[in-house]
């Protein structure tokens, strides 16, 4: 029973806090993603949503606690050695390589990412990957030259060429209107149904209430819910904080805190 | 004059001892006005050879000016270390030259060692310094038997800039001190373009020292050494030797310079005010009689032997020009005196005993020592030549 | 008065505490086991330190120019100051009680400092700002090249003009040296060391506490920001290359009795400067005055234990150690902005 | 580099504004935005040995080993048979060729790390030194003969670029270049200091490496020295380690969470061309026979730089083809005018200047764009090799 | 008529983005542009604000021609721009940042009264007053951004995608705050991706499409259009 609950556990993190300084970015964060997951995490602006999927990937590892995937301590481990065991990102901000063009930057995740030997064709790989997502520019094109909705695509893409197991996307969604948003949501349950687990910063409510199944809610580096999203959704600690009234958010806070202890 | 003989004219015209360079320059045109620049069917064409004060940089301008001008004989230098590495230019395309300043004993062990290949490096137009520079010491020492100069302990300091030539003339401040029972608080060698010495002066004026003898052809650095000399408040005997190798060091050091000693030929003769004169109506500064000076009797000697070599030979090559230098030069036989026109030494002489130096004496190639006052030098030394005694300084 | 132990603890566990701690130590160490003239060269040379690099830094913080060419302008106010002051001073040979003797100095001091702030508007009008208006596109690395062609320019003009000999002075201001804690010192220095306080000081308060100096500060972080809270780039460019310039143009002049101008004399001053504002991090004043020092520091103890010509090798050793463990200088933000680039 | 653009945002418009009205940059930058990538995807991705391919010959097999095109090949022979063709027969010309040669090598193994990885080694020249102290060192002191010396004078730069490589890690940018600075300031002042090994500034002599008078053994060997660096330049950069470098150079977090390790393939690029530059200051050493902490000074990187630059970053080819003209013109100007010392530099100054201000791509970025895709075939052939059947 | 924009043309480079676009705007309006990605309305913001200069067409403001004027002109003429790309100074502080805003203004007192002002709205900003705004996350900035924007006093503000990367909630405060600032008789000229809500708040909307207006009219009206429906509501 214990087994088959561990088999299903892709990614723990327990205990997960990240200090910058003074402050505390990310406060002892514990969450538990499982196979086939599309976890939105959620949580008001400066929560610590970007920073704690830094501290997993280990673009800014974590001040202490742990990261466990697939059963094995990966904390503190370097993002290119995250990468090649099977954990992708993409940035809030999408930084791809300026002056490639874009099949060149998602070739350098088909080449890298995986254990070489894999990929017998990194090219074909690459713009397969390109379609997958739907980029909608010619794959010569260099990177510089695409606005931020186009680069959010790209940089999709160069995160699934590595072929991971979990993906962590940080606000991909972002300055899409309504329509496009439908786009986004057919390209995620794709990625869905290629079993990867999804580990999605999202502020658009309409987007999570569509894909995810299950919610992750931190506030001021706290978390104040996790679980099934309708769940968590309709959790008050979580209307409060996050989706809802406009008061003194820290007090506010502070009391969820402590009416948790 | 339908014939042409490329001279190669080396010196530091830019960089650090620029200086320098310019009174070079200065002397050789200077030189070539006056001969009109023919000697005998031969058109005399200058080729500026810039070492930059640097050896690598020397040497590569030298083999050029050799592969690319076709330089057939060369004069002048001013390092020692540019000497060290253009002997080996001359040697390999036996190109003769004469009147290389540098003057530490590392050319000369190099010169000595293969006398047959460096023979194209002729006479040095300065002796090392162990024949001079003791000198100073020589002359402290008298000072205190005397009782004119009461030093408290003698402990004395060595410092000059980083080459052959400061390193060398170090060396030889070392022997004498030590040999006379003084003891050295330490020995520092600074780059060549340093001008802060605070620290160093101050040291030395924590240990007490008495006595600091170094040198430095580069006159910041020298200027610079001598005037914070006096603003730290040191009050030991300061040799400064080389502050006047350029003509304006009063300019650079004002009353800092009192009671400094150096060691620099004067312009003793009415020839060689005149020349001094003339310098500066044409070119606008005072030259010095150690770089401007003995450049000038260089380059003028330096003709004699063209001409000695055009009356012998009838051509003007390098071979020639060579050959007329081995036999006439460095046998002795052909000098270049007062009679000639010289005006710094008395006589340039050469002979088999001394090379590659030239016989160093008082009636042929010789440095007083000298002691400054508001901008004025006096001899102090040799007791024959001096005009006033050693005053240290209060 | 409320202290904030916390808040100091934390500091002195920040780059900067210790290695603000480390200096002071070492200095009082070093005054103690050798003497006081230790700590007041320090001050001296790093007062003179501080008025090159902080022009440096704010070329560099504000324009985003990693200027090779601080030093000419250095040389170019050092030239100036000789040929403005060599009259002076015959003058004042032969008229000993005139008022020049006072002033004489300040005018080629601040002659020196304007024609630095005039050779800094001529560059930007014939170098930086035509490669501004045609491209922006690696800026950084290109505007180097530009300072770095920059620099062998003004070199060889200087030694095409005005020969390569040494052009030097004997004093500014006559008169004994002073005596501090048994140290001497020469009036030259105390008022070299008086002016770049002054100077610095007076800078400081400009970029922090003026509507100009934070425009200037706020160009320097985003150029489209400043535009659309309405200021204009053109002339604040123009004004902080003439301000750094300037800075670098007075070093030069009052620093003539020391260094006598010649074409490469920038070299020194310059490695020296970016020790500084590598060492304290890009574009922070106060940061660049205090690294001032203690590259002022490194270099005295260098000399004083290890040896002349080693104050070259022993900072810079130092100095990259420093950067191993903390890549954007002791007192740098960690925000990283194009110079990373 | 988006940041720059943004920052001033009026004037990149103004110059946009003035491109648009005139069709030709706009006929240019259309093929710019075109051209870039498609030369780099070609070279990298589809290599056109493909099996079973019949119309490929022998030559085209050789270039694609050896990243030459036709041209190149062309330049190569030319620059074999060069000390035969009058003028450059003469000796003094061949040295300058000698070392304009020498600045095109020292240029390729610079824009290996300047033009893929994006920093600038700004102590290259002192890496070059410290080959050629340690070359000549073994030399004087233990009679080694160059040839083993140079070797053991670049495996010695190359442990130098691993230290730079690694204590750079952490820095980016203008910090990465400053750093690297401060190490060759500081070797230098090694050099400078450590009288009893180097002799300082008194120069080291060094026994030269062919005992003859003439340039002639000297240059082949420069000249064999230049093409095989380039070829082992162009044959890493097009292999995926080139994707490895060009991605940390863009972008550092996203090369990382790509599965690039930067420290593996900072440290090796920095290893590899430093490697090359000691090698090359084996060669200077042993061909000036005498060597200074002179040569490790900024200035001498400069040079390099000036060169590399002029030549087009990122294209390895640029300088070391543009160092030729460049060498020559400044020597004689310098020659010809040498009672103006220091006017060649000037000029230097102001081409470099110039070059940055109106033509910052250089000249690979010219060729690029302007003459390396003419209508006829043939001259194509020529001037780009085979070209792959997608582009 | 506060600002009229007259068949603009604009682009970048050889690249011409917006073909012919007229607005107008009254003073105390509430105007939005919708439409979808890169349609053009950054840039006609930018065109406007001065940031871009324009191909061809006029830009009048209170009736004066402002076509062309660089940038820090238009501000002290009365239009503050947010932008998307928020342009803050990062290595300054929350309260530095809204000094500058204030750069036009030169009494102090009323630079106060405005940062008040703005601390109230914000109070987030008023909490980390002293953080450097390059140490801010993503949300904090964009309150930051639109918070300097608020500091010149401006008659016309424009407001490009201010709920880009927001909370829920503090997309709310945003459109609350811009409610006030309508109240307080400021102008505002907003786009925004988040089309539903922004139709049900404004009086009037530009659609623009394929940098040319479609459509345009009072924002009720706007919603109900059926293509406006189907495109960008997904419905
Ligand atoms: N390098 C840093 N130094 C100091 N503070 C930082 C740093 N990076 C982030 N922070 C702070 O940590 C907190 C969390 O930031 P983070 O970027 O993770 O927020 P977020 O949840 O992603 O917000 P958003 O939704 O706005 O992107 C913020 O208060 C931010 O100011
Ligand atoms: N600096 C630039 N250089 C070249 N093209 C640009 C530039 N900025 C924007 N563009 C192009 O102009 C077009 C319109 O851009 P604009 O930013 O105005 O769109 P938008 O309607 O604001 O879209 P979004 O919703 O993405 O903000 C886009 O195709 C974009 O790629
Ligand atoms: C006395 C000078 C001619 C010494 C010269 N500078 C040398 O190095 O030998
Ligand atoms: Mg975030
Ligand atoms: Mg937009």
């Amino acid at each position: 029973m214990k087994d088959t609950a561990n088999i299903m556990i892709v990614l723990e993190t327990k205990n997960l806090t990240k200090q910058f300084g003074g402050l505390t970015a990310v406060n002892a964060v514990s969450m538990t993603l499982y196979k086939g997951d599309v976890m939105g995490l959620i949580g008001p602006n400066g929560a610590g949503k970007t920073t704690f999927i830094n501290a997993i990937t280990g673009l800014n590892p974590p001040t202490s606690g742990d990261v466990i995937f697939f059963g094995e301590n990966t904390t503190g481990l370097p993002p290119e050695k995250m990468c090649r065991k099977g954990i992708s990102r993409t940035f809030q901000i999408p930084s791809p390589f300026p002056k490639m063009s874009a099949i060149e930057s998602v070739m350098t995740a088909t080449v890298f990412g995986n254990p070489p030997g894999t990929i017998k064709d990194p090219v074909a790989h690459s713009r397969k990957m390109l379609e997958f997502v739907e980029f909608p520019m010619s794959e010569d094109v260099i990177s510089e030259q695409l606005n931020t909705v186009q680069l959010k695509r790209l940089d999709l893409a160069r995160a699934l060429a590595s072929n991971p197991k979990v993906l962590f996307m940080d606000e991909m969604a972002s300055g899409l209107s309504e329509g496009e948003l439908l786009d986004i949501m057919k390209i995620i349950r794709k990625i869905t149904g290629q079993g990867i687990s999804i580990l999605m910063v999202e502020h658009i409510m309409q987007l999570i209430m569509a894909v995810c199944n299950r919610l992750l809610c931190i506030q001021f580096g706290t978390k104040i819910a996790e679980g099934p999203k309708d769940e968590v959704a309709n959790d008050p600690k979580v209307t409060k904080a996050y989706l809802g009234s406009n008061t003194d958010e820290k007090n506010k806070a502070e009391e969820l805190v402590a009416e948790d202890n | 004059a339908d014939k042409t003989l490329k001279i190669g004219v080396l010196g530091p015209f830019t960089g650090p001892s620029a200086q320098t360079g310019k009174e070079f320059q200065a002397s050789v045109e200077m030189a070539m006005e006056k001969i009109d620049s023919t000697v005998g069917d031969y058109k005399i064409e200058v080729v500026w050879v810039d070492s930059q004060s640097d050896p690598a940089k020397a040497s590569s301008a030298y083999a050029e000016a050799v592969e690319g001008k076709g330089i057939q004989a060369g004069v002048l230098n001013w390092h020692s270390s540019v000497a060290v590495a253009v002997m080996d230019v001359a040697a390999q395309y036996k190109i003769p030259h004469m009147f290389g300043f540098g003057a530490s004993e590392v050319v000369n062990e190099k010169w000595l060692a293969d006398p047959e290949k460096y023979s194209y490096w002729g006479g040095k137009g300065w002796p090392v310094p162990a024949k001079l520079e003791g000198n100073y010491i020589e002359c402290l020492n008298a000072a205190i038997e005397n009782g004119t100069w009461k030093p408290a302990k003698k402990l004395a300091a060595i410092y000059g800039e980083d080459t052959d030539w400061g390193r060398s003339a170090g060396g030889a401040y070392k022997q004498a001190l030590v040999d006379s029972g003084w003891e050295i608080y330490s020995e520092e060698y600074f780059p060549i373009t340093q001008t802060d010495f605070y620290p160093l002066l101050s040291k030395y004026k924590k240990a007490g020292v008495e006595l600091l003898c170094g040198t430095s052809a580069s006159p910041p650095a020298l200027t610079a050494f001598v005037k914070q000399f006096s603003e730290v408040g040191l009050k030991s005997t300061l040799v400064a030797s080389g502050l006047g190798w350029i003509g304006d060091w009063y300019k650079m050091t004002g009353r800092s310079s009192d009671y400094v000693l150096d060691s620099i030929p004067q312009l003793t003769t009415p020839e060689a005010q005149q020349w001094a004169k003339d310098v500066n109506a044409k070119f606008g500064f005072n030259p010095s009689p150690s770089a401007g000076g003995l450049s000038y009797d260089g380059i003028n000697m330096f003709i004699k032997l063209l001409n000695k070599t055009h009356e012998k030979y009838g051509e003007l090559n390098k071979e020639t020009i060579h050959k007329t230098m081995v036999e006439e030069v460095n046998t002795g036989k052909l000098t270049y005196g007062r009679k000639d026109g010289a005006v710094i030494m008395n006589e340039y002489r050469y002979n088999a005993e001394t090379m590659p130096d030239m016989v160093v004496a008082s009636d042929a190639y010789f440095f007083p020592i000298l002691q400054y006052k508001e901008g004025k030098a006096s001899i102090i030394y040799p007791d024959s030549w001096k005009v006033k005694d050693f005053e240290p300084k209060k | 008065m409320y202290i904030n132990f916390k808040a100091i603890a934390n500091w002195a566990k920040s780059a900067a505490g210790i290695t603000i701690t480390i200096s002071i130590a070492v200095a009082l160490y070093a005054t103690i086991n050798s003497g006081p003239y230790v700590l007041v060269n320090t001050i001296i040379t790093g007062g003179m330190l501080a008025l090159v690099a902080t022009g440096l830094t704010l070329m560099l913080g504000v324009l985003n120019i990693a200027m090779f060419a601080h030093g000419e302008y250095f040389m170019i106010g050092s030239l100036t100051a000789f040929y403005v002051f060599t009259p002076i001073s015959n003058y004042i040979m032969e008229n000993p009680d005139s008022f020049l003797v006072i002033i004489g100095p300040v005018i080629a001091i601040v002659l020196s400092m304007v024609s630095g702030a005039i050779a800094g508007v001529i560059s930007e009008k014939l170098v930086f700002g035509p490669l501004r208006r045609r491209s922006t596109d690696n800026w950084v690395m290109n505007s180097f090249l530009l300072t770095v062609g920059l620099s062998v320019l003004l070199i060889n003009l200087h030694q095409l003009i005005f020969g390569a000999d040494f052009k030097g002075i004997v004093r500014y201001w006559g008169g004994m040296p002073v005596s501090i804690a048994g140290a001497f010192i020469s009036r030259d220095r105390i008022m070299a060391f008086l002016i770049s306080g002054l100077i610095v000081f007076l800078f400081w308060f400009f970029m922090t506490y003026t509507r100009t100096g934070r425009a200037i500060r706020a160009v320097s972080q985003d150029a489209t920001g400043a535009q659309i809270v309405g200021i204009n780039i053109e002339n604040i460019v123009l004004l902080t290359i003439a301000l750094s310039c300037a800075l670098a143009g007075v070093a030069g002049g009052s620093l003539l009795f020391m260094y006598p101008s010649y074409p490469t004399m920038g070299l020194e001053p310059l490695y020296m400067a970016w020790f500084v504002v590598i060492l304290s991090g890009l574009g922070n004043i106060l940061g660049a005055v205090a690294g001032a020092f203690m590259v002022a520091l490194l270099k005295v103890v260098t000399v004083e234990y290890i040896g002349a010509g080693w104050d070259f090798v022993v900072p810079s050793a130092l100095i990259m150690l420093i950067l191993i463990f903390k890549p954007s200088g002791i007192f740098g933000s960690e925000v990283r902005g194009v110079l990373d680039k | 580099m988006e940041n720059i653009q943004k920052r001033q945002p009026v004037n990149t418009e103004k110059s946009r504004e003035k491109e648009n009205n005139s069709s030709i940059s706009k006929e240019s930058n259309q093929s710019l935005s075109k051209k870039g990538n498609q030369s780099l995807s070609k070279e990298r991705n589809q290599s056109i040995l493909k099996e079973g391919d019949q119309s490929i010959s022998t030559l085209d097999v050789f270039l694609e080993k050896t990243g030459f095109t036709p041209v190149g090949l062309l330049g190569v022979i030319l620059l074999l048979i060069m000390p035969f063709i009058p003028p450059f027969n003469q000796e003094y010309l061949l040295r300058w060729l000698i070392y304009a040669a020498f600045i095109a090598a020292m240029s390729v193994g610079f824009d290996f790390t300047a033009g893929y990885i994006n920093i600038v080694n700004f102590g290259y020249a002192a890496v070059m030194g410290y080959g050629g102290y340690t070359s000549s060192i073994l030399a004087i002191n233990l009679g080694l003969t160059p040839w083993i010396g140079i070797l053991i004078g670049g495996l010695n730069s190359a442990i130098l670029g691993l230290i730079i490589g690694m204590i750079s890690l952490r820095l980016r940018g203008i910090f990465a270049a400053c750093l690297s600075w401060f190490f060759g300031l500081a070797l230098m002042g090694l050099a400078t200091k450590l009288v009893w090994l180097t002799r300082g500034p008194l120069g080291l002599r060094v026994p030269r490496m062919f005992a003859t008078e003439s340039n002639i053994p000297f240059y082949y060997l420069v000249i064999i020295l230049l093409v095989a660096m380039y070829i082992l330049c162009k044959w890493v950069v097009k292999s995926k380690i080139g994707l490895a470098f060009q991605a940390i150079g863009q972008n550092m977090d996203a090369a990382r969470t790509s599965g690039i390790n930067p420290v593996f393939y900072r440290v090796f690029n920095f290893t590899l061309s430093c490697a090359l530059a000691g090698i090359l200051g084996g060669f200077y050493a042993h061909y000036y026979a005498i060597l200074t902490p002179e040569v490790m000074h900024t200035s001498k990187t400069v040079e390099v730089l000036a060169v590399a630059y002029i030549g087009g970053r990122g294209s390895l080819w640029g300088g070391a083809v543009i160092a030729f003209p460049f060498i020559f013109i400044m020597e004689i100007i310098r020659s010809t005018l040498s009672n103006l010392p220091g006017l060649n530099l000037i000029i230097y100054a102001m081409l470099l200047i110039l070059v940055m201000i109106y033509y910052p791509g250089g000249f690979s970025y010219f060729f690029d764009t302007h003459i390396r895709k003419p209508k006829n075939k043939a001259l194509r052939y020529f001037l780009n090799g085979r070209e792959t059947s997608a582009s | 008529m506060l600002l009229e924009v007259k068949e603009l043309d604009a682009g970048y480079g050889y690249l011409q983005i917006l073909r012919k676009v007229s607005l107008q705007v009254d003073t105390g309006e509430y105007v939005c542009i919708v439409g979808p990605n890169g349609a053009g309305k950054s840039t006609t913001m930018k065109s406007i604000s001065g940031l871009l200069k324009p191909m061809g067409g006029k830009i009048y403001f209170n009736g004066e021609d402002i076509t062309g004027l660089p940038a820090y002109e238009v501000t002290q003429k009365g239009i503050a721009f947010v932008s998307e790309e928020m342009n803050l100074f990062v290595n300054m502080s929350v309260q530095e940042n809204l000094l500058m805003g204030a750069y036009t203004i030169k009494d102090k007192n009323a630079q106060q009264d405005r940062m008040e002002f703005v601390y109230d709205l914000f109070p987030r900003l008023a909490e980390r007053k002293s953080q450097l705004a390059g140490t801010m996350s993503g949300g904090e900035r964009k309150m930051l951004a639109i918070g300097r924007g608020m500091m010149s006093k401006p008659t016309l503000m424009l407001v490009d995608e201010p709920s880009f990367g927001l909370a829920p909630q503090l997309t709310e405060t945003v459109f609350e705050s811009l409610d006030i600032l309508i109240k307080n008789g400021v102008t505002i000229m907003l786009v925004e991706q988040n089309v539903n809500k922004t139709l049900s708040v404004t009086d009037r909307a530009y659609v623009l499409e394929n940098g040319r207006i479609g459509l345009d009219g009072k924002s009720s009206d706007v919603a109900n259009d059926s293509y406006v429906k189907k495109v960008f509501l997904g419905v």
